[in-house]
């Protein structure tokens, strides 16, 4: 907290600065991609509330980091290729 | 100092006479202000304008309690508002009246010195409008003599611009030559 | 103090505000029309439908968002102004704290006028001083000359690095906004050479550069940027002197200290308090009939230049302000700020001119009295009231 | 072995950064999102107070890659007629001006400035993303809640059953304000977004967009089902896709066969108290909306 800088009227200058936030530890579920099962339709792409599903060279990759593991993208799967596993069963 | 009160309609011009006086004081390199009376009447309703003139900067701010000179822009004001109000005695009163009027003006406004025109004939004449407000700054010239006529000449070309400004220029300079200290 | 010449004008205060947007060559306004402030917007648009002025003019639907299209502007990196009066400064009490703490240069003209209820249109200061908590610095004018010369001056006040705060510059509804008086109209192009082209010192809306402004400060950092504010605040005491001084040189008038002016206080046994027009009947009285007596002008409300009075009024016969506004259940709040800086000194407190009520020489007179009796010290007087 | 190289049917670049503090499944988060995609980096960006805000911008971080102000909950609109008349004096005009506000900042409180702006016909793209309550402190009614929804407000109990009254229609009204581009969208049907936000962003003067944002906190539903729960609003006819074009109205999308809205309301807990005669009158509520808009297609 005594690192803060303190810019003139509250400025912040960095943009997408959140990124320092990593609210991947909000997650209870972790959502998991079966890249074979995988179109490549992007639906879980496009509904993403925190832009966490990222097109890769094959299928898509999901950014762990931020997930909060709301479930929109298993859900919205048509060939239910992403699973929620409990984090604990993870480790 | 010179503190002056203006009496007039709402519509007939009070508010600008007063401008006109300030402005024109500036021409003869003195200092003026003008104000109106702050209220919320509309036109019909009297009012009362204010101008003060001064070889130094004007201090004061407060409204005008004991004027030194009146004008009056229409007489039947007398009726309706107490005219001389705070006028220290042989005050000048600047009035419009025509001529059969003055009997009456005069008994009214004993114990000042009053001056007379008939500022709606002149108004109708150079103007074709009711709007007596630059002829009674001329008639008040003549009668006070504290600005020149030259300087409200320039006043009115400030204030109005083109033939608005000539005819009223005219209105003044006839209400100067017309008018009259009436006794 | 306005010298006749070529360069004098005629005008009432109202247009010498305007007269002075249009030097300055703002580029936004945003304004409502409320009395007695209603000319500025009107002459403003003459300006600009005449091609006097090169700006864009927001007809907004109120002064809520008169105050937040400003912000909007002057955070995309114009200069911005706006004007307003009682009620609408009222309306837009929750922006004024938003643009001082996004640290905005805005400047906005007040003619000073009472709030409701009973409705009235006349001029007191309980609209602005009722702002003097928002961080705007407040500067109260006496004369016309004087409001043309102060917006002028606040927008190097508010543009300053040092400072960064929005600026009022207020002055009485019809006492000054509708009074005709000589002004000396400065040459256009000295004015824009003394404010300068303004350039965005912290922060610019702009794809190029993109800034995130008015984010959510929690407990952990709030304070500090409130505290930073009352820096600024403070900074700002210097660079309105420096100001003011600058345009002496330039253009041959000042106002005191640009913070206080004095007059005849030297070897004055009273000393009297006060903001604004009234002011200048204050003078007329010491000149005509009190030549002991000497006044105080606070031309600055905030930053409140307290020290600078402390040191004023020391080792006199008697001290009286004259608040043209209340707090109501407590002192007034010209006494309470003087107060506050000089605890020894006894102090009258009067008030006067509350809605438009006249503030004559006898009145004047009068509060000059109240400190002769050293009465109102604590309990305001109240002059030429029937209740 | 491997996936299907992907095929994006939206732009790829993010412009609302990750580790914002919205709720998950957030369907306004997923709105912002979608509409930056849209509006993309030549964007200046002025929103209300209110959930998007507040989660976004905590100093000192951000997640807007684009320039970005807020000043108070009921003036955005005001904000961003100052903002684009600025860039009108900077000779900037290229820069798009958008809006994000709630419903609340949108058809309460924000109303006035949003009406000064669309009747003065500023160069703006306004999106209200609605979740039909004062989601950000903690579910009051707004004047966008539908009737019957039970908010802690309008709590459903022996007098009260919820919301009481109809929600706002502000796309009428800003019809009826002359805007040039009104249109209606559902986060769960995100090319029709953003084919809209495209059109507003090409409109020379205001365009205004009203987005149905579901709320898993505040509707009562869980996280996962926001895009479901869109479908579903937009399948029963609850909430209808639309847009207005120089006032000639076209509906965008149109359910092949529209669902009972018993199937929408059952889902979420805000509904949870409704009767079956209550459901009912909904239900006729929706016919009669729907019918209407059957004939202002016919009209066209």
């Amino acid at each position: 907290m005594s690192e803060m800088e303190y810019t003139i009227g509250a400025v912040i200058k960095e943009p997408g600065s959140t990124r320092r936030n990593k609210t991947g530890r909000w997650r209870v579920f972790r959502p998991v991609l079966d890249e074979d099962k995988c179109v490549g339709c992007a639906r879980c792409f496009m509904f993403c509330p925190d832009g966490c599903v990222r097109p890769a060279e094959d299928a898509f990759k999901i950014d762990y980091e931020y997930c909060k593991g709301c479930g929109i993208c298993a859900k919205v799967c048509p060939v239910d290729a992403i699973e929620m596993v409990l984090e604990e069963e993870m480790e | 100092m010179i503190e002056i009160r203006i009496h007039g309609r709402g519509g007939q011009g009070a508010v600008t006479a007063a401008e006109i006086l300030a402005i024109a004081a500036k021409e003869d390199g003195k200092y003026s202000q003008a104000f109106p009376f702050f209220g919320v009447e509309r036109r019909g309703a009297p009012v009362t304008a204010f101008a003060r003139i001064s070889d130094e900067f004007i201090r004061v701010r407060s409204q005008i309690y004991r004027p030194d000179h009146i004008i009056v822009l229409d007489p039947s004001l007398m009726s309706v508002v107490d005219v001389t109000e705070g006028l220290r005695e042989d005050g000048l009163v600047v009035i419009n009246a025509p001529e059969d009027n003055w009997n009456d003006v005069l008994e009214r406004l004993s114990g000042y010195r009053v001056y007379a025109v008939d500022a709606t004939e002149i108004a109708l004449d150079e103007l074709g409008v009711p709007i007596v407000n630059t002829a009674m700054v001329g008639a008040y010239l003549r009668a006070s003599k504290v600005l020149s006529l030259d300087a409200v000449r320039e006043a009115i070309r400030v204030r109005f611009s083109g033939e608005i400004a000539e005819k009223n220029v005219r209105a003044v300079e006839r209400a100067y030559e017309e008018v009259e200290r009436i006794e | 103090m306005t010298e006749l010449g070529p360069d004098v004008r005629v005008i009432n205060g109202n247009y010498a505000a305007a007269e002075a947007v249009r030097l300055v060559d703002v580029d936004v306004i945003a304004a409502y029309p409320i009395t007695p402030q209603t000319p500025i917007v009107e002459y403003l648009s003459e300006f600009i439908a005449n091609g006097e002025l090169d700006a864009e003019f927001i007809h907004v639907e109120s002064e809520h968002s008169a105050i937040s299209a400003v912000v909007g502007a002057s955070a995309t990196g114009v200069r911005v102004f706006t004007a307003t009066a009682s009620q609408g400064l009222a309306l837009m009490h929750e922006v004024l704290f938003i643009a001082s703490g996004l640290r905005l240069p805005i400047v906005m003209a007040v003619a000073n006028r009472a709030l409701s209820a009973p409705i009235n249109i006349w001029c007191d200061h309980s609209d602005t001083v009722a702002q003097r908590d928002t961080c705007w610095i407040q500067l109260y004018c006496e004369s016309n000359q004087e409001i043309l010369d102060t917006i002028i001056q606040a927008y190097r006040i508010a543009e300053h690095e040092d400072v960064l705060l929005p600026v009022m510059v207020c002055f009485d509804g019809f006492t000054l906004s509708h009074t005709l008086e000589p002004v000396a109209i400065p040459d256009e192009e000295r004015v824009r050479e003394f404010v300068g082209e303004f350039e965005p010192v912290h922060c610019r809306l702009d794809p190029e550069e993109p800034m995130t402004i008015g984010p959510v400060g929690g407990p952990d950092c709030y304070m500090e940027f409130k505290k930073m504010q009352h820096e600024a605040m403070e900074r700002a005491r210097e660079v309105i002197g420096e100001v003011n001084r600058e345009f002496s040189d330039a253009f041959g008038r000042s106002y005191g200290d640009g913070l206080v002016e004095e007059y005849n206080t030297e070897d004055a046994d009273y000393i009297v308090i006060a903001m604004g027009s009234v002011c200048g009947t204050v003078k007329h009285v010491i000149d005509e009939e009190r030549p002991d007596v000497g006044l105080v002008r606070v031309k600055a409300y905030r930053p409140f230049p307290g020290d600078r009075i402390a040191e004023i009024i020391q080792d006199r016969e008697g001290v009286v302000t004259i608040d043209r506004t209340h707090s109501y259940g407590a002192m007034p709040p010209l006494w309470t700020d003087v107060k506050a800086h000089a605890p020894d000194v006894e102090v009258s407190s009067t008030i006067a001119g509350l809605g438009g009520r006249d503030v004559r020489p006898e009145d004047v007179l009068r509060a000059i009295k109240v400190a002769e009796e050293g009465k109102g010290t604590d309990e305001p007087v109240w002059i030429n009231v029937n209740v | 072995m491997s996936g299907r190289k992907p095929r994006l049917p939206i732009p790829k670049e993010e412009l609302l950064a990750p580790g914002h503090r919205a709720c998950a499944g957030c369907g306004s988060a997923l709105c912002v999102r979608l509409c930056l995609k849209a509006l993309g980096r030549n964007t200046i960006v002025v929103t209300s107070t209110g959930c998007i805000e507040v989660t976004t911008t905590p100093y000192p971080e951000t997640a807007w890659e684009v320039p970005w102000i807020h000043v108070a909950f009921e003036n955005a609109a005001a904000v961003a007629s100052g903002v684009e008349r600025a860039l009108k004096a900077l000779d900037r005009e290229d820069v798009t001006v958008a809006v994000f506000s709630g419903d609340g900042g949108t058809v309460d409180i924000g109303f006035q400035a949003l009406s000064g702006m669309a009747e003065r016909g500023h160069n703006v793209v306004y999106i209200c993303y609605d979740n039909e309550a004062y989601m950000n402190t903690g579910v009051q009614r707004s004047g966008a809640t539908p009737p019957y929804a039970a908010t802690t407000t309008t709590p459903a109990g022996k007098v009260w059953r919820g919301e009481m009254r109809p929600k706002k229609d502000m796309p009428r009204i800003m019809v009826d304000h002359g805007v040039p581009y009104v249109a209606t969208a559902c986060i769960s049907h995100p090319q029709d977004l953003i084919k809209k936000v495209e059109k507003a962003k090409e409109t020379d003067g205001p365009a205004y967009i009203h987005v149905l944002c579901p709320c898993p906190p505040g509707w009562g539903y869980d996280s996962s089902e926001t895009v479901e729960i869109g479908e579903l609003a937009v399948d029963t006819g609850m909430w209808v896709l639309y847009e207005v074009e120089d006032g000639e109205f076209r509906l965008t999308y149109r359910p092949r066969e529209r669902k009972p809205v018993e199937e929408y309301l059952k889902r979420q807990k805000r509904f949870q108290h409704l009767t079956e005669e209550e459901i009912e009158e909904i239900q006729r509520m929706v016919d009669e909306q729907w019918e209407e808009l059957e004939r202002l297609e016919r009209e066209r």
